[in-house]
């Protein structure tokens, strides 16, 4: 299964990939292209990734995610390339037996895509212009290192 | 020789995705790979502290010997999904 | 906008209504009818609900998760009658800037949902049986008992 | 006269949706009413004390005068959502 595209991302898809008939709770995150960044108004952003660690990142968080929270389903997927506004750039789906899982299992799944996956974005400005965001310096999970 | 690849904000910085850096020896850590590059670019300056190194698809430490038959890729502070890193 | 439905629940259309620009994070909770319950096995469920008072319920719950949380967006919609497994009974979508309150909104509404929506399931089992699942007792939002 | 409507199990320790309680006068509190039921239907009573009452789209105290022109709904405790109260 691939976790990232370029093509818009596909809710439906994923929710039909995790259907599982022992889960009453499904959480979804999906982040989305908005029109303003530290003040400015945005038109679009470019997101380009470092393909093939990207990949195994969000698989191995997805077997992570699952195993620390004990929830049934995970499935993430990440979109690069030019999106715009109000498009969807990350999708989580989470199914879980009980709800309190799920919301906690999708939550952390997300804050640790933020700080692990290597993706970066290029703001596009209603005044022309275009910058890098900044953001936070890559962490590796504590396995994912090369051993010397 | 060895090719260094260079993603996000980097590229601007490097003005381009790659440079090939001549006179690497085996058994040199990245770190030893970094102040070579140093010179080379010196643009990097500000970048080196929090940049992240891979090869392949796994990161590596400051102190890990370079592999001499892949690129070394630069990944800057990252930004996925939407927003910023403290909101979305 | 309705709140409860007999009609299979459309998250596309409730994911439309909530379009805005300046939200870059949307949560969504899905309630799904599943195949076991205390241990037995469960063919499918019937939801009834007490109409009048439901639909203020929940239009009131959007409201109060608005402004409770600060999102800019949040849709609840309930079904009733009878689901089979894998159907979803309830759905909460929730719009923001940020993440963090999007979950925190979406996780408020659903916990709240179950203590103060006048709606009762029962519960049809393997093994040909039914019962009306025990539950918690109703409460009312602290202003919204008639006044005497 | 007041008709009193049931939800949820409560219609099947009624044995129906509604009862029609007779003698029921203007100026009666629900904690009245419910006194008045339990004499007309014993099975109702180990449900009482979780009960929940509306009239319209409200709901009503125990200490609360009762409306004549609307019937007294009984709702027992709730299941919304999907699995139990403290799971899903």
């Amino acid at each position: 299964m691939s976790h990232m595209t370029e093509q818009p991302l596909d809710l439906d898809a994923l929710i039909r990939e995790t259907e599982n008939e022992t889960c009453g709770a499904m959480v979804v995150f999906s982040g989305i292209v908005r029109n303003h960044h530290d003040g400015r108004g945005v038109t679009g952003m470019d997101y380009s990734a470092y393909g093939p660690m990207a990949d195994r990142v969000l698989e191995e968080l997805e077997a992570e995610t699952i195993e620390r929270f004990g929830v049934q389903e995970c499935r993430i997927m990440h979109r690069t390339g030019r999106l715009e506004v109000g498009e969807s750039s990350v999708l989580v789906v989470v199914r879980s037996h009980h709800r309190g899982d799920a919301f906690e299992a999708a939550r952390y799944a997300i804050d640790t895509l933020k700080v692990r996956l290597p993706v970066w974005k290029e703001d596009f400005y209603t005044d022309g212009s275009a910058a890098y965001q900044d953001g936070v310096a890559l962490q590796a999970r504590d396995t994912g290192e090369r051993e010397p | 020789m060895l090719d260094v690849e260079f993603y996000g904000v980097l590229r601007q910085v490097a003005g381009g995705r790659s440079v090939q850096l001549e006179g690497v020896e085996g058994g040199e850590t990245v770190d030893q790979v970094l102040a070579r590059l140093r010179q080379e670019l010196p643009a990097l300056e500000p970048h080196l502290s929090r940049l992240a190194c891979a090869q392949g698809d796994r990161l590596i430490r400051r102190d890990q010997v370079i592999d001499l038959q892949q690129p070394l890729v630069l990944l800057p502070p990252v930004s996925g999904g939407s927003g910023g890193p403290d909101t979305v």
